[in-house]
């Protein structure tokens, strides 16, 4: 066996508070071979970042290392002086971080600072740096070089601003490539995208990559080896085979639990004969830009029938509309054309008064638990204010009601005195949905509720939801990007890009046999937790090429022509039309016929 | 207390340094440190009314008459005998009752800054000017109005341009005899004569810079030049910083023995006492009482005073409740400490004023003589209805004692003491600073002012009789600075009519001494300090002469070598 | 819908230095507001009567103790004065203590009233975006381009030397400064999730604005509160030494320095040394107590 | 683009001197005082009285004397169309010429006050941003705060009584130069400047040891906000996720320090704007205790002698003199960051 190239031993890194020394890692030990993939994977908190840091002898302030040794090549980089430290750092062991656009400097041109890069280790002219950067360019897959080499850190997607990372990560070479969460804050697709990706690039420079995430799908499909962090030491190390397979640490098993259990049944359907609850036909929303006559198309022609206790998930990628849909059932936002129906009332075009007596019966719930609660007030007046608007009962009867839907989201009745800060988000996104429930509403909106939560909260929320379902008979609009969940909880799914459905059906339809083009790179897109079926054993045809177009000047023809393996001409200039199918509906021609 | 301010004021290792090391001067020069320069040299301009500026204009224009010297004082300064008249720009003159018409004979071969010769032209020239009343602030029609020339009553004012031409009033016999007729019988005719208002312009170099929009050349003489035949011609002149003068070698009384004279802006009075020491100045004016105190022992220096026509008074207002009431009048005249103020105020340089005019002036009569009683202060106002100040917090707003709050320097100390006697016998007085725009309009346009100390009050006139009709008669009866609202129809008004034509001057002094003891008995002024018009400069000058509008006369000056 | 990145670092601490910084800045707040109610009765004289003992120099520092056994064992033939006389006879030392009641109460008035009318008026040009509102910013911004302390001057000057008119005046200058720091703090309040969330459960816009939104973008207005109290302080002092600020024996800093002025280049330091030694005390109090609260704020 | 911004900003400029200049017009004549009164003086008759209001205009509807003012009726006297402020009341002159030789002295002293609290700022303000929590940081920190919060005029005074009466090495606080020097021809009106385009060495000097002391005591009153905002900015830069970035792919030093820098510099320009602004109308108590005649005293004198065209005149120059200030700085704010958009 080769030396490893990197050898960790009992890492800590110490953060002083007023309330003494804090340390987020408190003994970490590992190797990394050449040419290894490892994955780093662990809780919010769990200290993985500030590893991450800290094997280049860097830690965010006020922190800093107190012990531990970290030898590359046989030399301990945490004792070595600084430019010694300096010059390994970017020419041995590159580094990319999960927000891109923060990493790049705001004032400097991305391709002066590739060259800045290059130039540190490589020496040369201001123009050989530039060429470098260029080449680097190219070859993390930008399109046309030569001009994205001029641009700024704000005018580049977070995919693109990640691969400038990567070329400047990579320019010099190095021989371990430290990835930080860098998919974290991308779409499905271009996550998949730049994940492979940067394993292509990794195979050309023969580096290993520490892989460092909170997304088990990520680790199944790329890494080697998995180390599991766990409140600032490493709990498990273990190939990923043998780590999905049977896991041996408590924490690693809980983490797995969700994935385990559910094993690949689909929710059951409901009885055909349910009555509809709500109706959206024809749904479309423009917002205009100021200073122009030209108007962004995030809503174009969407319908949608949910049912009475049935759970619809609508899933797409950011800028697909799907958000502004959930937000025109509420009337959070007012649609520009096409009606709602609920229960044989429009609601869209009701005055604001009206519309207040229905609000009671629609609900929605938000992404950011943390940013949707009233930090200033206790979680009684948080649940009480509903109350307070649409019931007629006294103070004490209303709090009873309060501490009854504490208890049907299982939390203890003594948080009611307490106020938003401290909780954690898990907590604090039930108490949303208790908030939403309190009015027994039929019908309720959960805009990505589990986007913002670790994996352990994710799993308890999804079962949550599934339980209140099951007892309250509620009708759900699951709006969310992540396949997992809306797999787990919804009977049927309707898949939105650049502000149209492009398919619709039961899950068990559109999750086994995807058939519009964008369905199925969306489903190959996601990373199941499954390592004997790796992405990165077998290429996909069905991956998507190039960037999102803008929602502002859409396409003559189908929205994804420009990305789509399948194109051809037609699909180029004649607009794609929604047509039902046998129980599903799809908006690709060449599906309809057959051909693919 | 002397030494202390002395020794202090020596003790900064700069000034004394300094003080000996001022080069002797070749050329006569010397420079004046004061609080301002001329904003305006026309004495009928917007700015005839600040002091400094009126200094420009008895330095550039000659009047026709002025009074003769007199005594000069231990601290060398030399005060005019009000009695006796001299020629400056007329040579002699006769006055013929019976028509009521003077006649000068005017100086031969006098000629101006701009080589122009002086004769009768100037002279019709210069009351023309007045009767046109076109500049903002006409002061020449005032003092003709006030010395009862022909023709220069109010109707001047009216549209009819008639009214505004000379006509006979003044009229030329040859080229150096002119004559000027009374409207009536008039003590007052010469003293305005000697006043700033009506200095002879130079007609040619007037008529020179005249333009259709300002016939009169107010324009160029606020804004360049006041040309006439005074003892100095103008060198150069930036409004609000400095201003320099030539000796005028024409002069009809012979070369000034100054040849330069600077005038410098020191906003400060502290930093103008500053660089006097220094030595870089000769002359520092407008100090305060402490500073000329101090200055007055300091090495190479000298401080020339006199008992001029300052004075400071308390000013009640007869329409403001409770001063209509004469007993709290006189309660308060008790209430004034003269030798705390005189002491801490002054510094000794002023003495308890007990009287309504200036006592320098012709016709005074010491006729206020009042204490400081606190307890009989008490009293009287116990007797008013209201023991010890009981009833008058309903009157705070009377009692905001204001002053210029512009003078905060000297008058500071003085209305702080003032205001803490008053509060010793239960007057509920406050201080109101305002400024001197503000004080200037309250006190004489709109009279309203109710509680105040003044100390700018100089009658121009210098007669006692003039400053009674000035201040105490009644407003619309020719009392056009009666500021306190005071009215007396028959012990005043009637007393004075008759007084002002009376041609017998002991008859005439009888009564206006009369009508000075009325004024004491109903307080109508409340008359505190005489103080002391003062100068301080270098001992090798001498020469210095007091003039009742407290300008200097620089043609009077000698500088030692 | 980018997701939240993950970080598990902690946020930036504050040194330790805070703490004993903010408690000198406590001590001297407190002790000035202590002296802005009992200040003008507690002095050994009172502040707005003249002594006959005029341009006294202070006692020197070992004088002190004895003159202050002698003055309690009421051997004294007058009360001490500790900082001397001024050119009135006035004693500077309970002047200096009396002039709290002055300065720190037109401070805290002109403070507060333009606070309250900042934060009403930033809420509504915030929450309610429509033509008006930009007419009111267009307003303020003329408002707040205006030479702070010319304007300042101008108003007191010829409106007349009143505490009133100088609160006035200060209200002028600091309503534009709280208008746009909160109308900053609504709008980035106002797309908050708690909003939507109480959207939708159908408040009134005017409810949400005063339940959700006002309560949550009070924050920067108080911090700034402290900052403009201090500085309130050093703009009434200089309109009193340009003889634009409070009519005296009002006992006031700034005026006190001002009378001071004339002498001290004749070497009498006294008068205006000790009020100004006071206002920089003050104002230095308020500035640290300023950013202790700014520091918790960036924290909390 | 960036021609269509400063237009843009200009116009908004323009149209807020207009509203500016119309409110500080009525603003003056809705207060209590009444300027007539100081031209009556001694002879304060009635008939005197009307003759000094026509003469100052003020007898005229206030809507004429406003159009008159603003230059609508060019006949009548010139206005602001005409680039003319009007006439004082007090001196007779142009208020546009008064100002032209007031507004120079304070310029001069504001702004060589403000390169001198930059020269010591910056480099302070850095330093201690390299070493947060460390003595020399705490040490600048307190030092910042005091600065920040003292009464500039009463230190003018102690640098007097200290430098001047006591240890004799500055000249006495009366004007630019000493009272017995005639000061040089008026060219700019900067007199460090036209004291050497006079070709006058030892009149520089001289004028240079006379803006000694109101220059330091405005320096030390600048460095306080300055040094705060420079530590503030430096200290977010450094603690930013780029240059934490930088470090990490081993950039030189020298190279990460400028990123910081540049990133810190940006946004003090806006602070320095409005700092410059408000000092502009701020210096007058350095410049009454140094009775250096700036624009302040002149503000001050007409203020008292209620003369209302000088006032106004005085109001609009500054604030004009402000707002171009503050489009400069925009200007290279959004030169130096990207991010701004035209």
């Amino acid at each position: 066996m080769a030396e490893p190239i990197l050898k960790v031993r009992n890492l800590a890194v110490g953060y002083p508070t007023p309330a003494g020394m804090l340390q987020p890692v408190k003994g970490v030990s590992f190797d990394i071979d050449a040419r290894e993939v490892v994955g780093l994977v662990g809780d919010a908190g769990s200290g993985k970042s500030t590893t991450a840091l800290a094997l280049l002898g860097l830690a965010r302030a006020p922190g800093k290392i107190m012990g531990g040794s970290v030898k590359f090549d046989g030399r301990n980089l945490l004792t070595l002086p600084d430019e010694d430290i300096r010059a390994i750092r970017g020419r041995d062991i590159g580094i990319i971080v999960q927000n891109p656009r923060a990493a790049l400097n705001p004032m400097l041109k991305v391709g002066r600072q590739i060259g800045n890069a290059y130039a540190a280790h490589n020496g040369g002219s201001a123009s050989d740096a530039r060429a470098q950067a260029i080449e680097m360019l190219r070859m993390v897959g930008i399109n046309d070089p030569e001009r994205r080499v001029d641009t700024f850190a704000h005018e580049l997607s977070g995919g693109m601003a990640q691969r400038a990372l990567i070329a400047m990560a990579l320019s010099s070479r190095p021989r371990l490539l430290i990835a930080d969460e860098p998919t974290s804050g991308l779409d499905v697709t271009i996550q998949a995208q730049f994940l492979d990706q940067m394993w292509q690039t990794v195979q050309m420079t023969g580096s290993a990559i520490l892989l460092v995430t909170q997304e088990l799908g990520v680790i199944a499909n790329y890494c080697d080896r998995v180390l599991v962090l766990h409140e600032g030491r490493i709990v498990e190390d273990a190939p990923v085979r043998q780590f999905f397979a049977a896991p041996r640490h408590p924490y690693s098993q809980d983490v797995l639990r969700l994935y385990r259990e559910k094993g690949s049944d689909y929710p059951a359907q409901v009885a055909s004969g349910a009555p509809v609850l709500m109706q959206a036909k024809g749904l479309t929303k423009n917002f205009p830009i100021r200073h122009s006559s030209k108007v962004v198309h995030a809503v174009d022609q969407v319908a949608l029938t949910i049912r009475k206790g049935e759970a619809v998930g609508l899933v797409g990628e950011s800028g697909s509309g799907k958000t502004t849909v959930g937000r025109c059932l509420v009337r959070l936002v007012d649609p520009t054309d096409g009606t709602i129906l609920f229960g044989g009332t429009d609601l869209s075009r009701l005055s604001n008064a009206a519309m207040r007596g229905y609000r009671s019966r629609v609900q929605i719930v938000f992404q950011d638990p943390f940013d949707s609660v009233n930090p200033r007030w206790t979680i009684a007046q948080i649940l009480d204010e509903p109350l307070r608007l649409h019931s007629t009962d006294d103070a004490a009867a209303r709090r009873k009601r309060a501490a009854e839907v504490l208890a049907l989201v299982n939390l203890p009745e003594a948080l009611l005195d307490r106020k938003p800060k401290g909780l954690g988000a898990g907590a604090l996104q039930r108490i949303n949905i208790a908030r939403a429930l309190i009015l027994r509403p039929d019908f309720m909106v959960l805009d990505e509720p589990t986007s913002v939560l670790a994996p352990r909260a994710r799993n308890a929320l999804i079962a949550l939801l599934a339980r209140l379902q099951a007892e309250l008979g509620i009708s759900f609009l699951f709006i969310s990007h992540d396949l997992t969940t809306v797999r787990f909880l919804c009977q049927r799914v309707a898949v939105m890009y650049l502000g149209q459905i492009v398919e619709e059906g039961s899950v068990e339809q559109v999750f086994s046999a995807p058939q519009h083009p964008y369905s199925r790179a969306l489903l190959s897109a996601h990373l199941f937790p499954d390592p004997t079926h790796r992405r990165v054993d077998h290429p996909e045809a069905a991956a998507l090429q190039g960037e999102i177009p803008s929602p502002i000047d859409l396409p003559k023809g189908c929205y994804l022509a420009s990305r789509c393996g399948f194109a051809n001409d037609a699909c180029r200039s004649t607009p794609q039309v929604l047509t039902q199918q046998d129980g599903r509906a799809v908006r690709c021609h060449r599906v309809v016929a057959g051909e693919i | 207390m002397r030494t202390a301010s002395t020794k202090l004021l020596c003790s900064a290792a700069a000034l004394c340094l300094l003080a000996g090391a001022a080069t002797p001067l070749s050329a006569k020069e010397i420079l004046i440190l004061s609080e301002d320069v001329p904003a305006g040299l026309d004495y009928d301009g917007p700015s005839a009314a600040i002091p400094a500026s009126q200094q420009g204009m008895v330095t550039l224009l000659e009047p026709l008459v002025g009074y003769a010297a007199s005594s000069t004082n231990d601290t060398g300064v030399t005060v005019p005998d009000f009695n006796k008249f001299e020629g400056r720009l007329a040579e002699s003159w006769s006055f013929d009752a019976a028509t009521l018409t003077w006649t000068f004979k005017l100086r031969q071969g006098v000629k101006g800054c701009d080589g122009a010769t002086f004769n009768a032209d100037d002279v019709i020239y210069t009351f023309q000017r007045a009767k046109s009343v076109s500049g903002a602030a006409p002061i020449g029609w005032f003092l003709s109005n006030v010395g009862s020339i022909k023709g220069f009553g109010p109707e001047v004012f009216g549209g009819d341009a008639a009214a505004k031409d000379i006509g006979d009033a003044v009229t030329k016999i040859d080229d150096y005899t002119v004559q000027i007729k009374q409207g009536e019988p008039n003590a007052l005719f010469l003293p305005v004569l000697t006043i700033f208002g009506l200095l002879i312009f130079d007609k040619e170099t007037m008529e020179a810079h005249k333009t259709d929009a300002d016939p009169w050349s107010h324009d160029y003489v606020n804004n360049t030049n006041a040309p006439g035949f005074g003892a100095y011609c103008l060198n150069s002149w930036t409004k609000n910083e400095e201003i320099s003068y030539s000796a005028n070698p024409d002069y009809f009384a012979g070369k000034p023995d100054v040849d330069t004279v600077t005038v410098k802006r020191v906003p400060q009075s502290s930093n103008r006492a500053v660089v006097l020491q220094t030595g870089e100045a000769q002359v520092a004016t407008g100090l305060t009482p402490r500073e000329f105190d101090s200055l007055r022992s300091a090495a190479g220096l000298k401080v020339g005073s006199v008992a001029g026509n300052e004075n400071t008074f308390l000013h009640m207002n007869f329409k403001v409740k409770p001063f209509d009431n004469p007993l709290v009048r006189q309660a308060i005249s008790h209430a004034i400490p003269f030798d705390q103020i005189i002491a801490n105020g002054y510094f000794g340089q002023a003495k308890q004023w007990q009287g309504m005019v200036p006592s320098s002036y012709p016709g005074y009569k010491a006729s206020a003589n009042y204490t400081y009683d606190p307890a009989k202060a008490k009293e009287l106002l116990a007797q008013a209805g209201y023991p010890d100040g009981k009833g008058l917090e309903a009157f705070a707003d009377s009692f905001r004692l204001s002053y210029v709050s512009e003078k905060e320097s000297t008058l500071g100390p003085i209305v702080n003491i003032i205001n803490t006697a008053l509060q010793a016998v239960g007057i509920p007085s406050t201080l109101d600073p305002i400024p001197q725009t503000q004080y200037g309009d309250r006190q004489l346009v709109k009279r309203d002012l109710p509680f105040a100390i003044n100390d700018q009050e100089k009658p121009i006139g210098v007669d006692a009789g003039y400053a009674i009709q000035l201040f105490f008669v009644t407003g619309d009866k020719g009392g056009l600075n009666n500021m306190v609202n005071y009215s007396n129809p028959t012990e005043v008004d009637d007393a004075w009519a008759k007084a002002r034509v009376e041609p017998d001057t002991a008859k005439r002094d009888a009564a206006t001494a009369a009508i000075q003891d009325v004024l004491a008995r109903d307080v109508v002024w409340l008359p505190i300090v005489e103080y002391k018009t003062q100068w301080a400069h270098t001992d090798k000058l001498s020469g210095l002469r007091w003039y009742p509008d407290n300008s200097l006369r620089y043609y009077d000056l000698k500088l030692a070598e | 819908m980018s997701a939240l990145p993950d970080i598990d670092a902690l946020p930036a601490l504050p040194p330790k230095r805070a703490d004993w910084l903010f408690r000198i800045g406590l001590v001297i707040v407190i002790t000035v507001t202590i002296l802005a109610a009992i200040g003008p009765y507690i002095g050994p004289y009172d502040p707005m009567l003249t002594t006959v003992r005029v341009a006294q120099p202070p006692p020197s520092l070992v004088e002190i103790p004895g003159l202050l056994t002698s003055w309690f064992a009421g051997t004294l033939p007058y009360p001490p004065h500790f900082m001397g006389t001024d050119v009135s006879g006035y004693d500077i030392f309970s002047r200096v203590i009396a002039a709290p009641r002055t300065d720190l109460v037109i401070a805290l008035t002109a403070n507060f009233l333009s606070l309250a009318v900042g934060v009403f008026l930033g809420l509504i040009a915030g929450y309610f975006r429509n033509v008006a509102t930009e007419l009111l910013m267009r307003v303020s911004d003329v408002m707040q381009s205006f030479p702070v302390f010319i304007s300042a001057m101008v108003l007191v000057t010829l409106a007349g030397r009143s505490t009133s008119n100088i609160v006035i005046a200060l209200a002028f200058v600091y309503i534009p400064i709280y208008i746009r720091l909160t109308r900053a703090e609504v709008l980035s309040q106002k797309s908050r999730g708690f909003v939507e969330a109480a959207r939708a459960m159908g408040n009134s816009e005017i409810a949400i604005a005063l339940r959700h939104v006002l309560p949550n973008s009070l924050t920067p207005a108080l911090i700034q509160s402290s900052v403009t109290i201090g500085f309130a302080i050093l703009l009434t002092a200089g309109l009193s030494f340009v003889g634009a600020g409070v009519r005296p024996p009002t006992p006031e800093w700034g005026l006190m320095i001002s009378t001071g002025a004339n002498t001290i280049i004749l070497g009498e330091w006294w008068p205006s040394v000790f009020p100004g030694i006071a206002i920089s005390l003050t104002v230095f109090g308020f500035a640290v107590l300023g950013n202790a609260l700014e520091r918790r704020y960036e924290d909390g | 683009m960036l021609l269509k911004y400063v237009l843009r900003r200009l116009s908004i400029g323009l149209v807020q001197l207009l509203g500016l200049t119309i409110s500080v017009f009525f603003l003056i004549r809705l207060l209590p005082a009444d300027p007539v009164s100081r031209l009556v003086g001694m002879n304060a008759s009635k008939e005197a009285y009307a003759q000094a209001q026509a003469q100052l205009g003020l007898d005229r509807p206030v809507l004429t004397q406003l159009s008159i003012y603003l230059g609508f009726q060019p006949d009548v006297s010139p206005g602001l169309l005409q680039g003319s402020l009007g006439v004082s009341w007090v001196t007779g002159s142009q208020v546009t010429a008064e100002i032209a030789s007031y507004l120079p002295v304070t310029l001069e002293l504001v702004t060589l006050s403000f390169l001198f609290a930059f020269a010591v700022a910056v480099p302070v303000g850095m330093l201690s941003a390299l070493r947060p929590g460390g003595r020399a940081d705490k040490g600048v920190f307190l030092y910042s705060l005091f600065a920040g919060s003292q009464p500039e005029f009463w230190w003018g005074l102690l640098f007097v009584y200290v430098f001047f009466f006591k240890l004799g090495i500055a000249p006495a606080p009366l004007g630019r130069l000493s009272p017995m020097t005639t000061p040089p021809p008026p060219m700019t009106g900067f007199i460090l400047i036209d004291t050497l385009l006079a070709g006058q060495p030892k009149k520089f000097f001289e004028a240079a040891h006379h803006l000694m002391l109101p220059v330091l005591n405005l320096t030390f009153v600048l460095s306080g906000p300055i040094i705060k905002m420079v530590r503030q900015n430096m200290l977010r830069a450094l603690q930013s996720d780029f240059v934490l970035y930088a470090n990490s792919i081993g950039l030189p030093r020298k190279v990460v320090a400028r990123y910081a820098l540049r990133a810190a510099m940006a946004p003090s320009m806006t602070l320095i704007g409005i700092l410059y602004g408000f000092m502009l109308s701020g210096a007058v108590l350095v410049e009454t205790v140094f009775s250096l005649g700036g624009i302040g005293q002149y503000a001050v004198r007409s203020v008292l002698a209620f003369d209302y065209p000088a006032i106004q005149g005085v109001v609009l120059i500054i604030t004009a003199i402000s707002l171009v200030v503050y489009l400069l700085l925009d200007l290279i704010h959004a030169a130096i960051d990207p991010r701004i958009a035209y």
